[in-house]
């Protein structure tokens, strides 16, 4: 394959890999601290649709993803309320939170809009362009690195560079601040850290919006920066990708962004190759589609490495009276 | 508590020991965490004897228990009326150890002895329930266990005597004597029984204790583990110490002293070990 | 529930005159949505345009899954509507099915292919039309290079890349044609994700004019083509306003005439197969304000000739159903 | 003691959580503009008002009893089964392979052929996700949604590859042969003059779903296997002390589980489309989800929830017909009964159950 094809196949990793990324480093922050989310997706949904229409209505691409960025943190709010407060099931508040995203998101697009659930397509200033970063033009002549640089590091929106940039800020702060270690600690033992006089219901409800502040930034990354408006389901699963990678990283962050480049990597191929000849056989696009949840099924069954979930994920903490 | 020792002066007679029941050899346990739980214990116990086992909370006397009730894998050598139990294969189990005349009133009767939401009647047959005798096919006989629990719950004093209450619904002291009654009322050679009062109000503390008397005298082999130090010295006929996984010594109850009982669960041997 | 109905029953009144509309026509909507901005928005133009003219009412629904077709046909069927007009080759089976059932109402299929004495079938030469475009793009490509994509890799959608490839073949025989399908499922109509993907899959490969057949997906295809600085083909409906100045021309298939038509005879529709070709209007290309500065003189006029030619049978364009497959173009 | 009494929890705490939702439904109808008392009037007369209606209606309840069931039963083993949607669309594989694959004199035989190859897909798709939670203790709920995913994939690939007939358009298999045909409730009421639709795809399989109904009932309340779940349900260290094996406990409610998914086929994909299409299940598997919540897991509550699911779905269908309403109304609908009858039923239950207290110490 030719370098320019590779540069292409791995820009595109980049493009598919930022939500999946964001969406799984919001993930982190919430099953770090003991609760389960598999509502990602729907947040994201929210998210996608609210910044379009947001953005579409006023014109400004700010004001979008602040609106999607709301929408995410009132269905974190919904999912808190009933994990944490209420202590209900977390996983079934997360089935409710995707339904209800789906749902809504096409109704209130229908109603506003009118053009069967959708919003209308994005003009230039209602969406983030593409940066180039300085030098990128000068430098596209230089052999192999130039066109690295041009091609692949340079010409994303901000959104991307937000979402690799939260990937050390993730680990510095879980492994580095105070609010990071009561965070994990909440996350395998909730009962020491309400013994050692810290709120476990403030922390479980911090992590939980910080979770919907970067499933915000998902959604509105796929509305305005992937693409030019909302689409019914937009999203297309990728909270769930976004769930297997983080199960794939083991709720590590560095590992959150190798998980989700690499799956990032299969979509891309998906998306350009209908079959993929590997010599020895060839792999139909349904097999690359299903593979980021067979490689976590994987990983799951221990054959690579076992998962272990934190340990106090999933289950409502009740104050020992 | 001066009240409590008044009450634990136990009417019995002298025991009359028949044949060794329980033989246990070197048992070892090591949980998930790497820790060796058990460091080989040995012990024995014969039919028509108590023998109460003495430690602090910890020192594996629950490992013992669910080792012996098939909750738990291990290995080392256990025979139960002389043949040897499957200790980690797939024999390891409950309806295995109920097979061989092993009756286990748990620790933790309200975690592990009784399903807090199922009836009375329900729980009166819980770890029985694939008994020939209660189903039909794979149907169970639901009528008949009523009635059975309902005659069980009159004779061992259950109150409120309704089998139609949940577990959950009676006070401590009822819900071990549901718990008592299933396991003794079939009559099994070894009665593994677990912190038998934890819980429980004094008038069934009494009750409790009468029963497994009976049970004793009645020829059957009794492993008793309290860490109420009154409770062992009150109701056994031999007394082990556990400390740290392993037994530290062994006293017939008569000579047993409350002081070197509690200098042996501290760790110290006191030279007189059996 | 009669109860329940007497309990309601003050606010009934709308809800009954909805059940006894008796006779209009309906229209249902392929997978792709109502506002795709190609294929099922061209029906609802044309169904639009007949409501504006004869101030009739007509029914509607859009298909969200596989199975719902059966529902939506028999549904309609039962609420008396006729005649019952869908679009897209997947609903031939579900009319086979359900057209026996109901003898006095008229089926158009749009697309599909029923053999029935109550369905009405409407095909368009849309490698005609494709071949027109492929034309314009071979003319406007500087690097000779020139992209398609399809939206579900079907023979239909083979047929609109072997008209076009043609096209181009024959302004510039050494011209390169890449071609990419979105899918195999009928998800590829409604991918605009994918779209653009494979549309900046297809500049790194040196096109510079992409021609999308692809119903919602092409709308990712002309914005990433827009975004990109190359020109873009639209499909179906008049696609040039999406991205003026960026969108070369539109392989206009009349969808709307089609609907139009056959709202306008309502329950008078004779059964059979008709075809809309060149001739008659139903494939062409589009010009207006928003392209007019992206087609020169020249290009017109090579259309132009070469339109008069097919429809004289002087020019054949190869159509792919005919044999399934195509002279110039692998796939 | 308990709080309050037992009808409360079965009856009361699910009606003021249908309730809640039918009020923020309303509200949302509200907001875009129309009328809910006119909306909720469509509905009744669209899925109740005829027998086409009901047709409908019994045709997706059906469905929903399957999907219900299924969740329901992996419930009182308290394994979370999110994977209905992928056993379903494996069942209707095992449907599809025994219709075209096998001749058939009668559909009687085909139908118990049929019943019994979708509830061995359905099933064969919740091993691995059971034993994986058995042996390796993976989250089920993980594990299943992935099996979703992977199902979908799969059947896809089928679809529009090896099943797919010759010459075909649309992923989808060829027809079933006509003697796999099921007979509708319209051939089955006939005999005893009862007009019922004839264009209505609901059909025997409803029967067998009220069968599986009862059949759940007795393994669950009456087999020795039912009381072995609930008991692991309640609590896997009782269930270890009575000698139950958590691995095979769990294995086994998922291959029930699964194989109940699985049997939705016979409805959907052999009683009514007669071919299996791409996304044959619609989301069924994931209104089992709130099906189950709603019934309590009780057999007789999942009846009567999937009747009501039944009647939302074919409502919310024929109010896309007739007004502005998106028929995903639907799914938020499902969504409010998930969110209170299963996430937020303390919200609920917490209050009731002071109201109880209060109301006990007074009359005492």
């Amino acid at each position: 394959m030719e370098l320019i094809t590779v540069l292409q196949i791995l820009d595109s990793t980049v493009r598919l890999a930022t939500p999946l990324l964001l969406a799984c480093l919001a993930g982190l922050f919430s099953e770090r601290a003991g609760i389960f989310d598999i509502g990602l997706e729907g947040k994201m949904l929210a998210a996608a649709f609210f910044s379009a229409a947001i953005a579409a209505v006023t014109g400004s691409v700010w004001l979008g993803l602040g609106a999607g960025i709301v929408a995410s943190l009132a269905l974190s709010g919904l999912h808190g309320l009933a994990a944490i407060t209420f202590r209900g099931n977390q996983l079934i508040s997360g089935v409710a939170i995707n339904f209800l995203a789906a749902g809504l998101t096409v109704l209130i697009a229908q109603s506003w809009f009118q053009q069967g659930g959708r919003t209308p397509s994005l003009p230039g200033e209602a969406r983030f362009g593409q940066i180039t970063l300085p030098g990128a033009e000068a430098l596209r002549e230089v052999p192999v690195l130039g066109p690295i640089y041009a091609e692949l590091i340079s010409g994303h929106s901000i959104l991307v560079y937000v979402a690799f940039a939260c990937v050390p800020l993730t680990w510095w702060i879980l492994y580095r601040t105070r609010f990071g270690l009561r965070l994990r600690a909440v996350g395998e033992n909730p009962e020491a850290v309400d013994t050692a006089g810290i709120s476990v219901v403030r922390l479980r409800y911090s992590a939980v919006l910080i979770c919907g502040l970067l499933c915000g930034l998902a959604g509105a990354y796929l509305a305005t920066a992937l693409q030019a408006g909302f689409v019914q389901d937009m999203t297309a699963g990728r909270g769930y990708i976004a769930l297997a990678a983080l199960i794939f990283a083991k709720w590590r962050p560095w590992h959150a962004l190798y998980a989700t480049l690499l799956f990032g990597f299969l979509q891309a191929i998906a998306l350009r190759y209908q079959n993929l000849d590997l010599g020895i056989v060839t792999l139909p696009v349904q097999a690359m589609d299903a593979l980021p949840y067979i490689l976590t099924v994987v990983i799951l069954a221990g054959f690579i490495g076992k998962a272990v979930p934190p340990r106090a994920g999933g289950e409502p903490y009740v104050k020992e009276r | 508590m001066v009240g409590r020792k008044v009450l634990l002066r136990v009417e019995k007679t002298p025991a009359t020991p028949g044949k060794p029941v329980l033989e246990v050899e070197n048992l070892r346990v090591i949980d998930p965490a790497g820790v060796e739980r058990l460091r080989g214990v040995s012990l024995n116990i014969r039919a028509g004897e108590v023998l109460g086992l003495a430690g602090v909370a910890g020192n594996g006397q629950s490992e013992l228990l669910e080792v012996l009730g098939g909750m738990m894998r291990a290995t080392g050598t256990v025979r139960m009326n002389g043949a040897p139990l499957d200790l980690s294969g797939p024999h390891a189990d409950g309806q295995s150890r109920r097979a061989a005349g092993i009756a286990h009133v748990p620790e933790d009767r309200q975690r592990k002895g009784l399903i807090m939401d199922y009836a009375a009647w329900e729980n009166s047959v819980f770890g029985y329930h694939r008994d020939p005798a209660i189903a039909t096919g794979p149907l169970m006989r639901n009528s008949a266990i009523l009635d059975h629990a309902s005659a069980q719950m009159q004779r061992f004093d259950v109150r409120p005597p309704n089998p139609r209450l949940p577990a959950k619904a009676f006070s401590g002291g009822n819900q071990q004597k549901v718990v008592l009654a299933r396991e003794i009322e079939r009559g099994p050679d070894l009665l593994l029984i677990g912190q038998p009062t934890r819980g429980v109000d004094i008038g069934a503390i009494e009750f409790i204790h009468q029963q497994i008397v009976a049970l004793r005298d009645a020829g059957k082999a009794i492993l008793l583990v309290s860490v109420e130090l009154d409770e062992i010295m009150a109701l056994s006929d031999r007394i082990a110490v556990i400390f740290d996984g392993r037994i530290m010594g062994e006293v017939a109850a008569q000579d047993a002293s409350a002081r070197e009982l509690g200098l042996m669960m501290a760790g110290v041997s006191t030279g007189k070990a059996a | 529930m009669t109860l329940m109905q007497t309990f309601l029953g003050a606010a009934a009144a709308t809800a009954l005159s909805a059940g006894a509309a008796l006779a209009e026509p309906a229209l249902i909507f392929d997978l792709g949505g109502k506002f795709d901005k190609s294929f099922n928005e061209a029906a609802f133009n044309g169904a639009e345009r007949w409501k504006a003219e004869t101030g009739g009412n007509y029914l509607e629904t859009v298909m969200q899954s596989e199975a719902q077709r059966e529902q939506a046909l028999r549904r309609f069927a039962e609420a008396g509507a006729n005649p019952i007009v869908t679009t897209g080759f997947a609903m031939s089976d579900p009319i086979a099915q359900v057209a026996p059932d109901y003898p006095d109402t008229m089926f158009v299929t749009i697309d599909g292919y029923v053999d029935l004495p109550n369905v009405k079938v409407i095909g368009f030469t849309e490698h005609e039309g494709s071949y027109l475009v492929g034309m314009m793009a071979a003319m406007a490509s500087k690097s000779n290079t020139v992209g398609f994509i399809g939206g579900m890799d079907v023979p239909l959608i083979r047929k609109f890349a072997c008209g076009y490839a043609q096209g181009v073949k024959a302004v510039n025989a050494d011209a390169t044609i890449i071609a990419n399908m979105t899918g195999t499922t009928p998800a590829a109509w409604n991918d605009p994700v994918k779209g653009s993907e494979l549309t900046l899959s297809q500049i790194g490969q040196g096109a510079d004019v992409i021609y999308a057949a692809a119903g919602g997906t092409g709308v990712g295809v002309l914005q990433t083509a827009a975004d990109e600085g190359i020109l873009s083909i639209g499909v179906d409906s008049n696609q040039n306003h999406l991205h003026p100045g960026k969108v070369l021309t539109s392989m206009l298939k009349r969808v709307d005439v089609a609907v139009y038509n056959v709202m306008k005879a309502g329950a008078d529709l004779e059964a059979g197969v008709e075809v809309l070709d060149l001739a008659a209007e139903g494939v062409g290309y589009a010009l207006d304000e928003n392209n007019a500065s992206l087609v020169s003189d020249e290009m017109k006029t090579a259309v132009d000739a070469a339109r008069a030619k097919i429809i004289a049978g002087e020019i054949k364009v190869h159509d792919y159903t005919s044999d399934d497959s195509c002279p110039v173009l692998t796939f | 003691m308990e709080r309050m009494p037992k009808w409360a929890d079965v009856v009361l705490i699910p009606l003021i959580s249908l309730l809640l939702a039918a009020v923020i439904s309303g509200l949302v109808i509200l907001a875009i503009g129309e009328d809910p008392i006119n909306a909720l009037n469509l509905m009744v007369k669209g899925a109740l008002g005829s027998t086409y209606g009901w047709g409908y209606t019994l045709y997706y309840a059906t469905n929903f009893m399957f999907t219900g069931l299924a969740v329901a039963v992996a419930f009182h083993a308290r394994l979370f089964n999110i994977g209905g949607e992928g056993q379903a669309m494996l069942g209707g594989l095992g449907v599809a392979l025994v219709c075209l694959y096998l001749p058939w004199p009668h559909w009687s035989l085909a139908l118990i052929a049929s019943t019994v190859g979708a509830a061995l897909f359905g099933a064969a798709w919740a091993l691995m996700p059971a034993v994986l939670q058995a042996k390796r203790g993976s989250h089920i709920v993980i594990t299943t949604i992935m099996f979703n995913f992977i199902a979908a994939a799969f059947l896809n690939w089928l679809l529009v590859g090896p099943l797919k007939p010759r010459g075909g358009m649309d992923p989808s298999t060829a027809r079933f042969p006509e003697a796999t045909n099921l007979p509708s409730l319209h051939d089955l009421l006939a005999p005893l003059g009862i007009a019922f639709s004839k264009a209505a795809p609901a059909n025997i399989s409803f029967l067998i779903g009220i069968l599986a109904c009862v059949l759940v009932w007795v393994l669950i309340w009456r087999t020795r296997l039912g009381y072995e779940i609930r008991a692991f349900g309640h609590s896997e260290p009782a269930a270890r002390y009575a000698g139950i094996s958590p691995t095979k406990i769990t294995v086994i409610t998922m291959l029930i589980s699964g194989g109940l998914a699985g049997m939705m086929a016979i409805n959907n994909v052999m009683g009514e489309a007669e071919r299996l299409v791409l996304n044959a299940t619609e989301g069924a598997g994931f209104i089992g989800i709130a099906v189950a919540l709603m019934g309590r897991s009780h057999p007789f509550g999942v009846f009567l929830a999937a009747i009501l699911f039944g009647f939302l779905y074919q409502g919310g269908a024929e109010l896309a017909l007739w007004t502005s309403i998106p028929r995903e109304l639907i799914i938020v609908i499902q969504a409010l009964v998930i969110l209170f009858t299963g996430a937020l039923d303390n919200m609920v239950r917490i209050p009731l159950e002071r109201i109880f207290m209060a109301l006990r110490r007074r009359g005492a």
